[in-house]
């Protein structure tokens, strides 16, 4: 057996003994075990993705069983692009908390006596395993690492803020498990199954006790992925997370979540499964939209906007499934623009959140009325905030974009109009709360204190800048995110996308 | 007589749970939940489970049951006076 | 503002209801016989000689998710690290001296505690028992001698406690990666082996089960007044 | 009646207990206890239908299921618990809102 066969699980396997390494070899030490880690597990999921692109799903048995006793990893092209989104990002995360945190010494050890991280690592493993898994109940404990590490990181943050969001995040994480697992148990009581490739032909003959352990698995996604109404955890969380976590937070760790919902939704149940689910799931997407949006509009602080608009854009994700119904050509346009919507918004959230941090480094707050003149003082992080922005409005040549472009367009060849309305509505919300933030900067910054030096100096603020560049560029990069997406099961099955 | 044996104990199972959450002091409610632990452990025994019965004891009642006294004892410790809500509030603005 | 608060009181128990009401309603629904995959576990497990279905299924068939659970124990235990006050106290003893009462009833329970726990492991195969209630014993008698002060995890160097924390994981994810050098998939027994093998992990997951729950307590300790400690 | 029902309603009505304590418990402590009742609910209703089986021993893969689930939920549990500690050392406060802690 090649070695390239065993790619998913050193995908796996790689960040998780380096978790365990950086945590033995201590906190001077770990932050270059953490970037040599990285590196070594980028380099399977790359590989991982260039094989799934030049010949179709990867399956793996691990332990050598199969289903319906093992458990299997599949690697399919969704998941080839999310695991390359985690890829990108994570370096992203890695390279720019190098600079971020202060260098460690014996006696200031850096956030949580040196472990950032060891957590962060394990936070990337588990986000690898849970896009991976093809096993619901391993799910389940994929859900329950992720959750853990992203609790233990959002507390790196002193005082009593963060902890009281962490501690509201991590109640809410283990409602959402144990709700997961209460459908995993009535679903596997119902069909002795927990094999998803299994599951989905099993299905085709439902019943009470499975529909009803499928609504609860997904209900439970739902909340870990903070759709509107089920946000409230979300964005004080997300905002009290020391900055590279609430990029890890915002752009992976939802995004995680979601990858479920639409295996669940797409792959796993027949069409029409779980009756008006799917329009249901549509309505609050675009609940999220505005809700997220308003609220993004109306926050006095940055960190807090940026976390709002996260709410809003997640909502865009939902709206694949209402389309989904038609099939054919709407559903694998919806399905493509879904995908790139992850990804350009995992790029632009991860991107604005990053350069938030350097916000605060630099001027000590991120109260938005005060961070008048920041255009003069800091052009590359209003160069970060610009790009970013086009891409939460959806202006070409940036992926989100691509993105509504693909959404709206899925709809109006549906007949369903309105979803392409609230798109619309979204984007022109989206350049309402990004121009306020922008129009701040470039005033003036009219009689305010000009600080004498940067309280701070983050050595890595190009690393936004280079992430805000990607997401506006994105659409260059749609025909290969078309071709992977046509490796996945969903676009395979109704033949590919439409010209 | 096995039946009423299974009703009995799922009645006394749910009857701690719900008197660990309506109890107002701490240290009851904790042992309550301890003392749930067990009879959940008994609950596994009756449904052919003892290997799940053996890890209740010891993990479910044991070490959480140890951890949640610590707690009690900690939050019994007050390391601040007790807070007005005012007072609480302008301590979490100081964060 | 009273009307809030009414309804912000029923919420939950309309909740709890609602949730309530859709169990009940699966769980009626469901057929009152079904095997699951106890058919088919029974098989593998005649085949591979270890009576204990329950151990197969977590160490052979399941063993990814035991693998992933290892992963969860010593993230706890890290997280918890995380939260410590300040760092010198990771080191401290729990208690100056235990309680009489509690000491006689130490040096009784954790020799006994430490015969079952091997008696577990050593029966795993065949009778309920094995590494997950062996370890879970285990660390119970470890967390008994560190409350009655026996322990006194203080003389650990820190950095033979990081890696006491991490050896578990590392254990297992070495023996993971063995398998895939020998040829097979990610924990993948040779069929001749496949026994002693599932043996000697169920031993190492039970010292490192044992070890987690034992550093998931101490590190989560409360340190004590502050007087009393140094 | 069959136990094999028996036990899975009572874990229903173990589950929604859990809800219930987790939305409406203001107590930090409360919370928790709550949080481990959510899952012992589950475990009895996995474990419980896996009884259903007329092989002379239940089905051994909830058992397992439950058994990883024991050992995840005692992780989060200490968790929890540090974080409460912690905050408690922080605010003085038991409760997320000042305004519970008084009526406690």
């Amino acid at each position: 057996m090649s070695l390239l066969e065993h790619l998913p699980v050193l995908a796996i396997v790689v960040p998780l003994a380096g978790a365990a390494m950086a945590f033995v070899t201590g906190p001077r030490r770990s932050a270059l075990e953490c970037a040599a880690t990285s590196v070594l597990t980028l380099v399977p999921v790359l590989l991982l993705a260039a094989r799934v692109l030049d010949s179709g799903p990867q399956r793996y048995a691990v332990g050598g069983w199969g289903g319906p006793l093992g458990i299997v990893l599949l690697a399919d092209g969704t998941a080839a692009l999310f695991l390359v989104l985690i890829g990108i990002v994570g370096m992203a995360v890695t390279v720019y908390a190098a600079g971020y945190f202060p260098t460690p010494d014996e006696e200031h050890p850096g956030p949580g006596h040196g472990l950032f991280w060891t957590l962060w690592l394990f936070m990337w493993a588990s986000l690898n395993a849970l896009v991976l898994t093809a096993d619901v109940f391993n799910v389940y404990v994929c859900l329950e690492l992720v959750g853990l590490s992203a609790v233990a990181l959002v507390t790196l943050t002193e005082g009593a803020e963060a902890l009281r969001a962490g501690m509201r995040y991590l109640f809410a994480s283990i409602l959402g498990a144990m709700t997961y697992l209460l459908g995993v148990s009535l679903l596997y009581a119902s069909t002795g199954l927990l094999d998803m490739e299994m599951l989905s032909s099993a299905l085709k003959t439902p019943s009470v006790a499975s529909s009803t352990g499928l609504a609860l698995m997904i209900a439970a996604l739902l909340l870990k992925t903070a759709l509107v109404p089920m946000h409230f955890w979300l964005p004080t969380a997300h905002a009290a997370a020391p900055s590279p976590v609430s990029a890890a937070l915002s752009a992976l760790v939802v995004k995680g979540s979601f990858f479920v919902v639409l295996r669940l939704m797409l792959d796993v149940m027949p069409p029409g499964h779980l009756g008006g689910a799917d329009t249901l799931l549509g309505v609050f997407g675009a609940a999220a939209i505005v809700w997220g949006s308003v609220q993004a509009l109306v926050q006095t602080r940055l960190k807090l906007l940026v976390a709002y608009s996260t709410v809003a854009q997640v909502g865009y994700l939902f709206l694949v499934f209402p389309l989904a119904g038609a099939g054919g050509a709407v559903l694998s346009s919806a399905f493509l623009g879904t995908g790139v919507h992850a990804l350009s918004h995992g790029l632009a959230k991860a991107s604005m959140f990053l350069a938030a941090g350097v916000v605060l480094k630099r001027f000590g707050h991120d109260r938005i009325a005060d961070l008048a003149g920041v255009a003069r003082r800091a052009p590359v992080l209003a160069a970060t905030f610009a790009l970013a922005g086009v891409t939460m409005m959806g202006l070409p040549p940036s992926g989100g974009f691509a993105a509504k472009w693909l959404i709206a367009g899925a709809s109006i060849t549906s007949g369903d109009w309105w979803w392409a309305a609230v798109v619309v509505a979204g984007g022109l919300l989206a350049a309402a709360y990004m121009f306020r933030l922008l129009a701040t900067f470039m005033a003036s910054p009219g009689d305010a204190p000009e600080p004498a030096a940067p309280l701070r100096v983050v050595r890595t603020e190009w690393v936004p800048l280079a992430l805000a560049t990607a997401s506006f560029l994105l659409v260059f990069a749609v025909p290969v995110v078309t071709q992977l997406a046509e490796a996945g099961s969903v676009l395979a099955r109704v033949g590919g996308v439409a010209p | 007589m096995s039946v009423v044996l299974d009703v009995l104990l799922i009645g006394t199972l749910l009857w701690v749970a719900v008197g660990a959450l309506s109890e107002a002091k701490l240290f009851k409610s904790v042992v309550m939940f301890i003392v749930f632990g067990l009879f959940l452990a008994i609950a596994w025994l009756r449904l052919n489970a003892p290997d799940v019965a053996l890890a209740e004891a010891a993990i479910g009642a044991g070490v959480t049951g140890a951890l949640m006294l610590d707690a009690v004892g900690h939050l019994r410790h007050r390391t601040t006076p007790y807070p007005t809500h005012v007072e609480a509030e302008e301590a979490m603005a100081d964060e | 503002m009273s009307d809030r608060r009414r309804l912000a009181a029923l919420l939950p128990a309309i909740v709890a209801a609602a949730v309530l009401a859709v169990i009940v309603r699966a769980v009626w629904s469901l057929p009152p016989e079904a095997e699951g995959l106890s058919v088919a576990v029974s098989r593998v497990a005649a085949e591979s000689g270890i009576d204990n279905k329950i151990t197969v299924v977590l160490l052979d068939l399941r063993g990814y998710d035991t693998l992933l659970e290892v992963a969860v124990l010593m993230l706890a235990t890290v997280a918890v690290l995380s939260l410590r006050e300040d760092r010198d106290a990771l080191y401290r003893r729990i208690s100056e001296r235990a309680a009489p009462v509690l000491a006689a009833l130490t040096r009784l329970l954790v020799p006994l505690a430490l015969v079952v726990a091997v008696h577990l492991v050593w029966v795993g195969a065949v009778r309920p028992g094995g590494a997950f209630q062996a370890g879970a014993v285990l660390g119970a008698a470890g967390i008994l001698l560190a409350l009655s002060g026996y322990a006194r995890p203080q003389w650990v160097g820190r950095g033979a406690m990081r890696s006491a924390l991490a050896v578990g994981l590392l254990t297992f994810l070495g023996i993971a990666m063995l398998s895939i050098v020998a040829g097979g998939e990610l924990l993948e027994y040779p069929e001749q082996s496949r026994k002693t093998l599932i043996l000697v992990i169920e031993v190492l997951l039970t010292l490192s089960i044992g070890a987690s729950l034992v550093s998931l307590f101490l590190s989560s300790a409360s340190e004590g007044p502050k007087e009393a400690g140094r | 009646m069959n136990p094999a029902t028996l036990y899975p309603l009572a874990g229903a009505f173990l589950f929604a207990t859990g809800v219930y304590g987790l939305l409406a418990r203001k107590h930090l402590l409360h919370k928790v206890i709550s949080g481990n009742f959510l899952g012992s609910g589950v475990f009895l209703v996995l474990i419980g239908l896996a009884g259903r089986s007329s092989a002379e021993s239940p089905d051994p893969v909830p058992q397992a299921m439950v058994l990883t689930g024991i050992v995840v939920t005692v992780a989060l549990t200490a968790l929890a618990l540090a974080l409460i500690k912690r905050y408690h050392t922080a605010t003085g406060l038991t409760t997320f809102d000042p305004v519970d802690e008084e009526q406690l």
